[in-house]
């Protein structure tokens, strides 16, 4: 994965100097260890500051709303099928973009290493392909890559950019066999009393900081619907009802459209897994509809059209 | 001034012992995090943590507060009136509270208790509480309090202040609040000489290992303007997300937001926790937002905890160092390195 | 418990179902009284935030008719 | 929708969607009768209702 970042820094200053691009989005190195910082580089002196390594969950297609320059933008598959989704919802135009494309082997759970280290502050971190060394002040352990994916990454099956300008390495082979949607299995099977339990603990830490939802690329509505105050749909205490229907809504926002890229779940404070809500909707959407979000640019999104075909059972 | 000598097992049966004359509220391991929860007998304390990942404020200040409520009838002569909701001041203690955390009481106590105004609930709430430290024998690398005027030990606005010696605390009583608290507990001996000088040693040697700190001395000495129109802020902001992240989890962010809810025939007036993150936060009634870009809340952020406050209270920077912010933040938006541009331009 | 009654908030299109209702009640034709009916332009103006408002206000059942 | 909430636990039974058109009154009914049935027999709802918020 490390050795992408010297082709992202080639890529961004060529196209910065040839112009081709007026700015370029990418990840820079963070500060702590597992934390890397999006960022926007447009001076091509700068672009050693562009940085790729197995922490960059976080979704950049975010930065690129209601832009209306050309920007070059590096993407993984989920990145690039939210691409994708933002062309067909018209949020920004494809000859705006030039995308780098990346073939992805997943990102790493910085919550699983740290309770593999039991919580201990890591403060430096070494990936060498397919494993990674953890250091703290008094251990040094050594990790296999493939069992600290984020769970997203594991069931992942579009690995590889579905679209792209240029790609910086060899494709990837695609996951087969994996069965993404066995939580969701597990949740349908339990009665409805169960299924409130579990939801309610599911969301009982929540803190409404509204990072899932900011740091998700399909949220870009101008006033979100918690925010509005005529009528006022939500409250904003802590009240665990309210709670429920933020995070209810949300999900249902992002039907047909989430691509399952893990950005709400990598950032949220208390760890909550708010996938679980999407990840229905998801299974819904391929099952009902056979659709997965931002897969290709010539098909409208199954809630956008009407086909008589439609799956038609829930109505009397 | 009380210092007294526990063993671990001494120390959990003696916060027992107090259960009948406070709440405490002690740290306790929730999934893969510390939070401040209610000794209630069947959570066990853990006081082998960094720090909580949400700040113990909530305690004094809580996330949703009821001040007010209401109820329509004719039957009951109470209803029609807006009344004072009831609030359980008794006595509370947040034992094993980080010195940091402790200070940002400090900090947060400038803007709800002063001369012009003065906040009913916090300040009683505050009163009522008493502040137990526990010292940081290993400070994280992201951790910055000696630049805030604080440290691993210190022991200002702390009631009393615990040592962890390996087999043992030390615990000292600092104010008339900590000794009542001492005086309370059953247990331990008189601390020797021997065991004074350990918890010097230690205080020594954990300050030492703050490696972070971003001097917050020269950000007096900068014109507001200046800071205001620098360059920089496009940058620092380009990666926020405007979550809430860093003023939820930071000990010394104050925000409301007081909310009225109507159900029926009766209603609340609710305080929450706001967050100058949030494009609602200064939305005005008219439409107008005069913070309606994310460079302009971002900058807010900064300005008012490194600069704002230094100027209107003359008392150090609006931050106590915690590094909660720094570690959580999902973007990685880093105050210390926000403060040395600030600290150079 | 046994005079509990179902409140069930009911959205029906202006053209087609709201239609059929008055057609109902003119007829003279029988049906449940738990229906709260809210009478929308086109069930297409039903949100979901709408269903989630009612269950919200304590609404035992929903039902959208277009 | 019907399927999410169906997901976090509110009941099959009471969330109901038809399609009927102005002439067709008897069929009004019979979806009428089918709803309140179905709703009855699930009793009162008691999830996701917004009650007096519960803080401090």
């Amino acid at each position: 994965m490390l050795r992408y970042t010297e082709k992202i820094q080639e890529t961004a200053k060529r196209l910065l100097q040839e112009k081709r691009v007026d700015a370029f989005i990418g990840y820079g190195k963070g500060s702590v260890p597992m934390m890397n910082q999006p960022l926007m580089v447009s001076d091509p002196d700068r672009v050693d500051r562009l940085y790729w390594d197995n922490f960059c969950g976080l979704n950049l297609c975010n930065y690129l709303t209601k832009r209306t320059d050309k920007v070059g933008i590096v993407a993984n598959g989920c990145n690039s099928r939210n691409i994708v989704t933002h062309i067909i919802e018209n949020q920004i135009k494809r000859d705006q973009l030039y995308i780098v494309g990346i073939p992805c082997e997943g990102m790493i759970d910085h919550r699983a290493v740290m309770r593999a280290v039991k919580q201990k502050e890591i403060l430096d971190i070494q990936q060498n392909g397919k494993t990674f060394v953890v250091k703290g002040a008094d251990f040094e352990e050594t990790f296999e890559k493939e069992k600290f994916l984020q769970s997203n990454c594991a069931v992942c099956i579009h690995r590889n950019p579905v679209i792209y300008d240029e790609l910086l390495g060899d494709l990837v082979e695609e996951q087969t066999g994996v069965s993404p949607y066995q939580d969701v299995e597990k949740v349908e099977a339990m009665d409805p009393e169960k299924k409130q339990g579990f939801f309610t603990r599911l969301i009982s830490r929540c803190i409404r900081c509204y990072a899932c939802r900011n740091a998700c690329p399909l949220c870009y509505c101008p006033t979100c619907f918690v925010d509005e105050s005529r009528p006022q749909w939500v409250g904003k205490s802590s009240d665990p009802t309210d709670t429920l229907t933020f995070h209810f809504l949300r999900a249902y926002h992002c039907a047909g459209r989430c691509t399952d890229c893990g950005a709400c779940e990598r950032v949220c404070p208390m760890g909550i897994s708010m996938r679980q809500f999407t990840k229905k909707l998801n299974k819904d959407c391929q099952e009902l509809f056979s659709w997965e979000a931002g897969l290709t640019l010539d098909q409208r999104p199954p809630l956008d059209v009407y086909r008589p075909d439609d799956y038609n059972d829930f109505i009397k | 001034m009380t210092e007294r000598v526990y063993t671990k097992e001494e120390w959990i049966r003696g916060l027992e012992g107090l259960r009948e004359d406070y709440t405490l509220f002690v740290p306790v391991k929730d999934g893969d995090f510390h939070a401040f929860m209610p000794m209630n007998g069947e959570k066990v304390p853990d006081f082998d943590f960094q720090n909580t990942r949400l700040s113990p404020k909530s305690v004094i200040y809580p996330r949703s507060e009821r001040l007010f409520e209401y109820i329509l009838g004719n039957a009951d002569p109470e209803a029609n009136i807006l009344k004072e909701s009831s609030k359980d001041f008794s006595p509370r203690a947040i034992v094993g509270i980080r010195p940091c955390d402790a200070q940002a009481f400090q900090i947060v106590r400038r803007n709800f208790d002063n001369p012009e105004y003065r906040d009913p609930w916090w300040v009683r709430h505050f009163e009522s509480t008493t502040l137990v430290g526990l010292g940081c024998n290993e400070p994280c690398s992201t951790c910055f309090c000696t630049a805030v005027g604080g440290g691993p030990f210190h022991e200002d606005g702390l009631d009393a202040l615990v040592f962890d010696l390996g087999e043992r605390y030390l615990i000292k009583g600092l104010t008339d609040k900590g000794e009542a608290f001492l005086a309370k507990m059953n247990g331990g001996k008189p601390a020797d000489e021997a065991v004074l000088k350990a918890a010097e040693d230690l205080t020594a040697s954990a300050s030492q290992k703050i490696t972070s700190s971003p001097p917050t001395d020269p950000l007096k000495g900068k014109k507001i303007n200046d800071l205001f129109n620098a360059p920089f802020w496009e940058e620092v902001a380009f990666g926020c997300l405007n979550c809430g992240t860093c003023t939820y989890l930071c000990p010394t962010c104050w925000c409301f937001d007081v909310q009225d809810e109507v159900l029926g025939k009766e209603g609340d007036r609710i305080r929450n926790w706001d967050s100058c993150m949030f494009p609602l936060f200064t939305l005005h009634g008219s439409g107008h937002n005069p913070r309606d870009k994310k460079v302009q809340r971002v900058r807010q952020r900064f300005m008012h905890k490194l600069k704002y406050y230094v100027d209107k209270y003359d008392n150090g920077v609006q931050c106590s160092g915690c590094g909660r912010c720094v570690r959580y933040c999902p973007v990685n938006i880093d105050i210390r390195d926000v403060c040395e541009r600030m600290n150079n331009y | 418990m046994s005079d509990w009654e179902a409140k069930i908030t009911t959205f029906l299109c202006n053209w087609c179902s709201y239609g059929a209702a008055d057609l109902a009640g003119v007829s003279r034709f029988q049906y449940p009284p738990n229906f709260r009916i809210i009478r929308v332009p086109c069930s297409a103006r039903v949100s979901p935030k709408f269903v989630l408002a009612a269950f919200r206000h304590g609404a035992d059942g929903v039902w959208v008719s277009g | 929708m019907k399927g999410l909430l169906e997901h976090v636990g509110v009941e099959p039974g009471r969330l109901h969607f038809s399609w009927i058109s102005s002439a067709e009154a008897t069929k009004f009914v019979d979806v009428a009768n089918t709803v309140a049935k179905e709703v009855k027999a699930l009793g009162p709802a008691r999830y996701f209702i917004k009650k007096r918020a519960e803080v401090a």
